[in-house]
């Protein structure tokens, strides 16, 4: 509850800082303190320092459920979001003129988030995700300039709607399939037999919307192209954060709802994970855009993530949220690196090594931990990721099926390691005046995380069972 | 010294000090320093072995291990020694020979820069040593140590003067064949330890054992092992590396090819008589293999007109009759020849090289011829080694030669008939040698007849011992229709081969049937060998014609060099071609390279359906649902 | 009136709306037929209200018989946002290129 | 045949026909005035479906103020039959055919279940603004405060995307 | 627990420590040297660790900290049987590497210098762990320095060759981690000293007692054995190896042909043939017919060969066929001979490698048909040459010998015909390597080597060390196998 209230108050603070603070600079440290304060808040909520529960405490007729597991995902995604902050506040500041209204957007897409991640009835789900879904179009489109940002924004706009539509359409078959008429996810009364057929219609449209939402092929058309277009600053956010809320909504959405009729529905995700992890792997390999190749490789990861909906058991719950860990930091760790650069294609960063090699270093940890090398936070989350499916009993080539395809994320990823380490520099690869102290600190303390979650993720899912 | 067998360790180790010595001081021994060292050690160990005789003379032997090399749950092989009669004699054998050859290389190879003295000096320790190691050695693991060793010490003297390719060629496939053999052995000794589970002797020997074996058991370990035999002591189809052997200095082919290491196959199959008499399969199979050696390659050696070759193919050829001896169950003639060949051979080679090294390198008998005069010691002395093989009573080649036919005959008449004709081939290229060489008008150029004369005395002394064993040398073993008790070398021997004496079926020959036979045999190879005389007193260059027809034949080697390039060399060349360009190349890699650009391929066709085109994707988007919805609502799970 | 027939009816029409965003390439319209898309969900959703209302299912719930007419005002007012950010867009972009059509959007590909 | 299932035939010819000329027609003010006509359509179901309010605010917000927004912005760009570029029949007509098996699939699972499920007509209060007013403010206080965040945002967009700057064709 | 420090930890964190000092450590000649002693201080811990081989020592020994406990892993190490001689391979082949490449200059040594002990690290990791988890983060580990190695010191192609070798190696690594997910999920509960139970667990007696059925033994059979058939390499998985022994810096490629391909052995005998012994008897004929057509495949491609290094990396691959074929005769004499085999093989091509280097260093020529005559300019390289070339091969009273007549045995004991096929590459080493040989070292010098000098006296040295190895281990190698006969009789009574 802390959170999602204070999210939406402190978009509102700073969209009135817009107002009153003329500094173009200022929003940025405005935002970093809120969102700080927005974590401390969570993290009292979610009692990790020990000293009791400290929350809001609003009766919300149980459309909300609050429970150590979603505070412990938003904890990482504020985390996360203070890293984005930290790492890409200052070129925020670059988009446009509203920076304010860019941060306060970014504010109210974490309260859309807060929400997904803790609703319990479809209405809050579908508020949740308009309210995370909006913000997100302005911003791809908020490079007003750019006839890239404007195009994305209308295609996002216009796709996202048709996928809201399809949600709704889901929800008002589930809505009149089952006997309660009631719109409370835990309460929709599944038996063990088979689904009615409304139930089953709207369970797909569900699946589609929502695989819509987190970019799972086939419904992952819109993504390279709005994350391509979009400013890169929010690419970063859109692809780490508001994809991973959007898989925890699914996750709560399939594990309460229909977690009991789970076999009957096991098919449609094992298809669209092997096609995710398909397209998203295999295009990504030509791309020459380090910047549509993070947005293909967007794809592929979800692949991964979707094994968590297939598996649906506390393992994979246990790994999604180091998922989402580990994948936002390592790639908002990447794009922060990637906006300095002069050249997006992946022979723009030819002999960064040379150049800057702490930064090489820092985005070598990133690319090993998203193709998943032991002692990063990627190999970890991706091992429960696979346990979890393999817990499942079912289905064990679909395991070797997502291995294969993590063997075939290597060969882009370790693309650009060789750009960075192996290759001559032609031309002046990055502005060094761009890279501050700060910084560089900030990013190495992104790599030092992402190993800390590989040597020992339990600090986080320690979180979990709190 | 009550017990010399304390110190038999070091006589395999005193060579190997000499090679340690001369090897790593090369650049610091002067040539008498290298020559000393490398000859006295061998010397030194020709001393203890001449003890160890003495006392195994007495009826002493012993098996001494040192430490274990292997020791597992499955089994043990020690590193241990063994003498015994036939150790002993063959030890005798080498470190005598040996030392002579040594003696005589530090003249022979006196023109040899310093450190090239001082490595070939090592060399030949080392090739003593390995032999040595070959013939104490108290289990098949330790005589195969030898056994490769002195493939490796082949290969190393035979690559001696390794700027020459040709050279190295020989040294290369001197190694190669005698490795083919040497994979047989190795099977053989697996086959032992799977069985039995040990390759000592004393344990392999002992009835309880060899009752363990079945008779295909046998016959497998003793043909594998008889395959061993064939590379290492040049028999068909393995041969051919010893005549190109010749491309090393002239007494390492005396010390290897003639005395010792080609002699190591007779020495194992005498090793293992008594696998082999049970096997009688496989020995009839050697009894062949033997004779068609014999003949072949002494019909080779008619032809060849190179010294060194002559001799090389009439090596071949006796070592063919030493077969045909251990085939037909005449363990001890086969080691009497052995022993007698050794004597001659080596005198042959090296009077071949003191030749050589007066005629300054020249090899081609054509261009030779009236030596006689120039060189005296040189000449008398290849004369009673052309006796001495040629089978003239009383020299040595005749006692041992007559063993073997005289068992050969009682195996099979066919057999003995083969025998004589080989034997007065060899009595008639020997003379023909002998005669090119020695006799009639000096061929070569003025040049080399300036420079003709008698070798030092570091050559010829050698080649005086020699002669007078390759005289007395048989009579250690005149048979018993001479002098009754005459065979001293059978009786101590016996004790060897006993076991296999007491199964054989003696076929007992009437003493007139033995005198004929001797007789046609010798008056055989008399008629052969003055034949050759004949003909050959005359040689003149000019006159000889080209070699046309069955001559041909023999003078190309019966084509067998071409034979193996048709059905081995080039085929497997082209087979390993075919691997590398074809199978690695089109088809591993090209798998594993495909997957990847079947990847990127996917890649680029994948992106197409981003096409860009927001009407596109929804229509995607729902064919997509469609497939869904059918998934869901019609596919039952 | 059996819900079937409202099911049909309103499957129908959303069908339409995809139909129509397949098939259009105006920006504007292409959104009209989302806003169709919608409208039919309403339609149907009410439909279920008042079928469950008939069945007189899950009477302990106390919100029951209004839950779905309430969502549907939610879609609405969502519906109301969404236009107002979607016709900002489609006019920046117009002023930008002075074209409106989805087929021109291809600078972004592959 | 009663009233209401004429009525209720009736107004889903109506719906479905104006929203087949929506998408068929050419001109884009035309569409939204077939839109239009399928909006009262479906206030008109509302009504036979005793929702009132929602029959009104679908009028009032979708034919009222979304409908005339979409226009003046029609009107704005002055857009007319002609700008709409020559359409791509194949494209137009796999679409058709995709949509239509949609619909098939669908209809076909659905329509399959024998047991008839009647919808109460004209009866109870639930559709009264009373009654909603009441449930909104007590029960759904949470949703109808947190969707004044989308508004918030909604506006704020409007706002940044609405302002004029100038353009700067930047092809990176 | 003990409080003192266990040798497997100094094993594993020395090498970590010192690629970390490496790294901040900005002079070349310090680096080297600094990495130097750090290795060679490894190595007297290694060497240290073998009079504490007793059962009274295990808290030497052995060393488990709580790690993950939820999910039944822990950092369990243990120094024992075939792992603790490939640690003493890896302890000794490091000092020898970086002595005879003493005088080779890199740019960046530092991180060369680092990520070479790094690479040591990941080794020693992978021999002494006795967890699953712990040993498939350490295998991965391993590869990633050599990746870096490869590439940023390799030759032209190696960024291509090194990538292919990269994915090839982690594509198996990655199957390997299915099985172990899979495993993992049919063992017991384990229970830790915190007082957490897990559900399952990942130690390596876990593994061991695990409830599998014959079917499912046989397929997990694979995903292991890809790995570590990909890792060794066994034909037809072999195809990156040439290309990145070729590219790769030739330091790399000792380590890589010296040690890592142990690593796959090293599994097969840990980690595969003991978990799953009901799939042994149904695989073991397909998989020796593998190995042994590779041995055969291989010698005949290496006889074909002009680049001196692809011909010793065929060579490697032929003698890893056989003692991969001799690990699945699983007779106690095979085993045992590939366990010293595993160290004499690393010894010998170690040698081989540093010879190739120097030559390649000095003439910049690789194919054999353009060298020549270097017998007569550099006459100790050449007897080091030979020396290791026979010992290569195999002949008697050499390190190998011991090691390839066991194997032999053992695969004998299995079966005749397969030992009668694999026997045949005793004459095809012969060839390849007597031509080798021949072509380097004999003849006429040419414009090539008519320079070339003989070897400096780190590289003497180094060599040195090899060949007295090669000996000493070759005339009394009892001792080595006495270091790992218990572990032999364990696997061979399993």
């Amino acid at each position: 509850m802390n959170a999602i209230l204070l999210t939406a108050v402190w978009g509102v603070v700073m969209m009135f800082s817009g107002v009153f603070i003329k500094s173009k600079t200022a929003p940025k440290y405005l935002a970093i303190a809120g969102i700080i304060i927005i974590f401390i808040a969570n993290l009292l909520e979610l009692n990790a320092f020990g000293i009791g529960v400290l929350h809001v405490n609003i009766d919300t007729k149980e459309m909300l459920n609050i429970s150590s597991f979603n505070l412990s995902f938003l904890a990482v995604v504020f985390a996360c979001t203070l890293l984005f902050f930290l790492l890409s506040g200052s070129d925020i500041e670059k988009v446009g003129d509203d920076v304010s209204e860019y941060f306060g957007l970014i504010f109210f897409v974490l309260c859309g988030v807060s929400l997904v991640s803790t609703y319990n009835t479809l209405l809050l789900l579908f508020i949740g995700i308009e309210i995370l879904s909006i913000p997100l179009y302005i911003l791809t489109g908020s490079d007003k300039r750019n006839l890239k940002s404007n195009e994305a924004a209308l295609k996002y706009f216009l796709m996202g709607a048709f996928s809201t539509g399809i949600l709704l359409m889901g929800i008002a078959f589930i809505y009149g399939g089952n006997n309660n008429g009631s719109f409370y996810i835990n309460n929709l009364e599944m038996g063990e037999g088979p689904m009615p057929a409304m139930i089953a219609v709207g369970l797909v449209f569900m699946v589609i919307a929502l695989s819509f939402k987190v970019s799972a092929a086939p419904f992952h058309f819109w993504t390279p192209d709005v994350y391509d277009g979009a400013p890169t600053v929010f690419t970063s956010f859109m692809s780490t954060i508001v994809k991973v809320a959007g898989f925890f909504a699914f996750v709560r959405l399939f594990e309460n709802a229909f977690g009991k009729v789970q076999p009957q529905w096991q098919n449609l995700i094992v298809f669209i994970t092997v096609l995710t992890l398909l397209i998203g792997n295999v295009t990504a390999v030509f791309q020459q855009s380090v910047k549509r190749m993070l947005a293909y490789s967007s794809i592929a990861q979800a692949g991964f993530m979707m094994l968590a909906v297939f598996a649906l058991n506390n393992t994979a719950k246990e790994g999604l949220v180091l998922y989402a860990a580990a994948y936002s930091i390592a790639t908002i760790g990447i794009f922060a690196v990637l906006i300095k650069m002069n050249d997006y294609t992946i022979d723009g960063f030819n002999g960064l090594a040379k150049t800057q090699p702490q930064l090489a270093l820092c985005t070598t940890v990133f690319l090993l931990s998203l193709t998943g090398i032991p002692l990063t936070g990627g190999f970890m989350s991706k091992f429960f990721m696979l346990s979890a499916a393999a817990e499942t009993g079912t289905r064990f080539w679909l395991i070797i099926v997502a291995v294969l395809f993590a063997a075939i994320s290597a060969y882009y990823y370790f693309r650009v390691i060789q750009a960075m380490y192996f290759k001559e520099a032609t031309t002046v690869v990055i502005d060094e005046k761009e890279i501050t102290r700060g910084f560089k600190i900030t990013l190495a303390i992104a790599a030092v995380l992402i190993i800390a979650i590989g040597i020992y993720p339990e600090f986080i899912i320690g979180w979990m069972y709190h | 010294m009550s017990n010399i067998f304390k110190f038999i360790w070091l006589i395999p180790l005193l060579p190997l000090l000499g090679f340690l010595i001369t090897g790593l001081g090369r650049n610091f021994l002067s040539k008498t320093a290298a020559g000393f060292v490398g000859s006295a050690v061998i010397f030194a160990s020709f001393v203890i072995s001449v003890l160890a005789f003495l006392q195994v003379k007495n009826g002493d032997t012993a098996a001494v291990q040192y430490f274990d090399l292997i020791n597992i749950k499955a089994f043990k092989i020690a590193f241990e020694f063994k003498i015994d009669q036939l150790s002993s004699l063959f030890l005798l054998i080498i470190t005598g020979v040996g030392f002579l050859i040594h003696v005589y290389s530090t003249s022979y190879m006196h023109d040899e820069p310093t450190k090239d003295f001082s490595k070939y000096f090592s060399y030949l320790n080392l090739f003593v040593f390995s032999m040595l190691v070959l013939v104490m050695g108290g289990n098949y693991v330790i005589m195969f140590i030898g056994w490769e060793g002195v493939g490796l010490c082949s290969y190393l003297l035979i690559g001696y003067w390794f700027k020459n390719n040709e050279y190295t060629n020989a040294a290369k496939k001197a190694f190669i064949m005698n490795r083919i053999g040497d994979l047989g052995f190795l099977l053989a000794v697996f086959w032992l330890i799977t069985k039995l589970g040990t390759v000592s002797y004393d344990e392999v020997f002992t009835a309880a054992n060899i009752a363990k074996l079945s008779i295909e058991d046998i016959t497998a370990i003793t043909s594998l092992f008889f395959i061993g035999a064939i590379g290492k002591s040049a028999q068909i189809p393995l041969y051919s590396w010893l005549p190109d052997a010749m491309a090393g200095p002239t007494p390492v082919s005396a010390l290897i090819h003639a005395a010792t290491m080609v002699t190591a196959g007779i020495y194992m199959i005498a090793r293992s008589n008594i696998l082999y008499t049970m096997a009688p399969a496989t020995q009839h199979v050697i009894a062949i293999v033997g004779l068609t050696t014999a003949i072949v390659a002494a019909t080779i050696a008619i032809k060849q007109n190179d010294i060194k070759k002559v001799l090389a193919y009439s090596t071949v050829s006796q070592l063919g009759y030493m077969f045909l001896g251990l085939g037909v169950g005449a363990y001890t003639g086969a080691v009497f020849h052995v022993m007698t060949h050794a004597f001659f051979k080596a005198l042959l080679f090296l009077g071949a090289g003191s030749v050589i090294h007066a005629m300054s390198g020249e090899q081609d008998m054509r261009n030779m011829g009236g030596l006689k005069k120039y060189m005296s010691i040189t000449h008398i002395t290849f004369l009673i080694g052309c006796i001495a093989i040629a089978g003239m009573p009383p020299f040595s080649g005749f006692f041992s030669k007559d063993e073997i036919l005289a068992a050969a005959f009682a195996e099979h008449p066919l057999l003995w008939v083969a025998g004589v004709a080989g034997a007065m081939m060899t009595a008639f290229y020997m003379f023909r040698l002998y005669t090119m060489t020695f006799l009639g008008k000096f061929r070569g150029t003025q040049e080399q007849e300036h420079h003709l004369h008698e070798s030092p005395g570091a050559i010829t002394f050698p080649l005086i011992v020699l002669a007078i064993l390759a005289i007395m040398g048989g009579w250690i073993g005149i048979p018993e229709i001479f002098i009754h008790g005459g065979h001293k070398l059978e009786a101590f021997l016996e004790p060897i081969f006993a076991g296999s004496n007491a199964i054989t079926v003696k076929h007992e020959m009437s003493h007139n049937t033995e005198f004929l036979l001797m007789g046609i045999s010798v008056l055989l190879s008399l008629f052969a060998l003055l034949f050759g005389l004949k003909k050959f007193s005359n040689y003149n260059k000019q006159s000889d014609k080209e070699n046309t027809g069955f001559a041909k034949v023999l003078e190309d080697k019966w084509y067998f060099d071409e034979l193996y390039k048709k059905i081995i060399t080039r085929p497997l060349r082209n087979v390993s071609l075919f691997f590398n360009n074809v199978i690695e190349k089109k088809g591993i890699d090209g798998v594993v390279n495909g997957t990847g650009k079947f990847i990127n391929y996917g890649s680029r066709q994948l992106r197409w359906l981003q096409s860009g085109q927001v009407g596109a994707y929804v229509l995607l988007m729902v064919i997509g649902m469609l497939v869904l919805f059918i998934l869901q609502l019609f596919i039952k799970n | 009136m059996d819900i079937k027939a409202y099911i049909a009816l309103s499957l129908t029409l959303f069908i339409i709306g995809i139909i129509g965003v397949l098939t259009r390439r105006n920006a504007i319209i292409v959104f009209m037929c989302v806003e169709l898309m919608l409208n039919a969900v309403n339609l149907l959703m009410v439909a279920f209200s008042n079928m469950h209302q008939a069945s007189g299912a899950a009477k302990a719930l106390p919100t029951f018989a209004s839950d779905a007419q309430i969502f549907v005002f939610f879609i609405m007012i969502v519906a109301a946002a969404e236009v107002s950010v979607g016709l900002a867009i489609i006019v920046m972009l117009y002023r930008n290129t002075h074209n409106i059509d989805v087929s021109f959007l291809n600078r972004l590909k592959n | 045949m009663s009233i209401i299932t004429i009525s209720f035939i009736l107004l889903s010819l109506m719906a479905i026909g104006s929203g087949v000329m929506m998408i068929a027609s050419k001109s884009p003010v035309n569409s939204i005035l077939w839109l239009i006509v399928v909006f009262f359509a479906i206030s008109g179901h509302y009504i036979l479906l005793n929702a009132q309010f929602l029959a009104i605010v679908n009028l009032i917000v979708y034919a009222g103020a979304i409908m005339v927004l979409f226009l003046f912005v029609v009107m704005l760009m002055n857009l007319n039959a002609e700008s709409e570029p020559p359409k791509n029949y194949r494209l137009q007509a796999i679409g058709i055919i995709a949509g239509g098996c949609l619909l098939l699939v669908l209809l076909s699972a659905l329509m399959m279940v024998k047991q008839q499920q009647p919808v109460m007509l004209a009866g109870g209060n639930a559709g009264l603004i009373k009654t909603l007013g009441k449930v909104l403010f007590t029960d759904y206080v949470l949703p109808f405060e947190i969707s004044s965040v989308l508004f918030l945002s909604a506006m704020v967009g409007a706002v940044v995307l609405g302002k004029k700057t100038k353009l700067i064709e930047n092809e990176n | 627990m003990g409080t003192f420090i266990t040798f497997p930890e100094l094993l594993l964190w020395l090498p970590l420590l010192i690629a970390l000092g490496c790294f901040f450590i900005k002079k070349e000649s310090v680096t080297k040297s600094f990495a130097l002693l750090g290795s060679l201080l490894v190595l007297a811990i290694a060497i240290v660790s073998l009079s504490y081989t007793s059962a009274a020592f295990k808290t030497y020994n052995d060393v488990n900290y709580i790690w993950l406990s939820h999910i039944g892993t822990s950092f369990y190490l243990s120094l024992e049987g075939a792992g603790r001689l490939l640690a003493l391979l890896t302890a000794v082949c490091f000092p020898i590497i970086f002595i005879s490449t003493y005088k080779n200059s890199y740019k960046n040594a530092n991180a060369f210098y680092g990520l070479m002990m790094l690479s040591q690290c990941g080794l020693m990791g992978v021999f002494v762990a006795k967890d699953a988890l712990v040993f498939y983060f350490f295998w991965e580990l391993a590869l990633i320095p050599v990746y870096f190695l490869c590439s940023r010191w390799g030759g032209e192609k190696s960024i291509q060759a090194t990538f292919k070798f990269f994915v090839y190696t982690f594509t198996g690594s990655l199957l390997m981690l299915t099985g172990i997910i899979y495993v993992y999920l049919h063992t017991g509960t384990r229970a830790f000293e915190d007082g957490t139970i897990a559900q399952h667990s990942f130690a390596l007696q876990s593994f061991y007692n695990t409830t599998l059925t014959a079917g499912e033994q046989g397929w997990l059979f694979w995903l292991f054995f890809v790995a570590f058939a990909i890792k060794m390499p066994v034909f037809p998985f072999h195809s990156w190896q040439p290309d990145t022994y070729d590219q790769s810096p030739t330091s790399v490629t000792m380590v890589l042909s010296g040690i890592m391909v142990k690593m796959g052995l090293f599994g097969v005998i840990r980690w595969l043939i003991p978990v799953f012994p009901l799939a042994i008897p149904k695989v073991t004929t397909l998989v020796m017919v593998l190995c042994i057509a590779g041995i055969i495949y291989a010698s005949c491609i290496a006889m074909v060969q002009d680049n001196l290094k692809k011909l010793v990396a065929y060579s490697s691959i032929a003698h890893i066929g056989l003692m991969c074929a001799a690990v699945f005769a699983m007779n106690e004499i095979a085993l045992q001979g590939v366990m010293i085999q595993m160290f004499n093989h690393g010894i010998n091509i170690i040698g081989l490698w540093i010879v190739i280097d120097i030559i390649e260093k000095q003439t910049g020529i690789k194919n054999m048909s353009q060298l020549g005559g270097i017998a007569q300019k550099a006459p100790a390289l050449t007897i080091m040459l030979v020396v290791i070339a026979f010992a290569n091969i195999a002949l008697p009273l050499t390190n190998a010998f011991v090691g390839e007549f066991m194997l032999f045995t053992g695969v004998f004991k299995y079966s005749l015909w397969m030992a009668v096929i694999s026997g045949t590459s005793v004459i095809l080493a012969g060839v390849y390597t007597l031509n080798m040989l021949q072509k380097v070292l004999y003849g006429n010098t040419n414009a090539v080597t008519e320079n070339m000098k003989d070897i400096s006296l780190n590289q003497k040295l180094g060599l040195g060390l090899i060949v007295v190895m090669v000996f000493i281990f070759g005339i009394y190698p009892q001792p080595m196998i006495e270091l790992t006969k218990t572990a032999v009789s364990v696997l061979v009574s399993k």
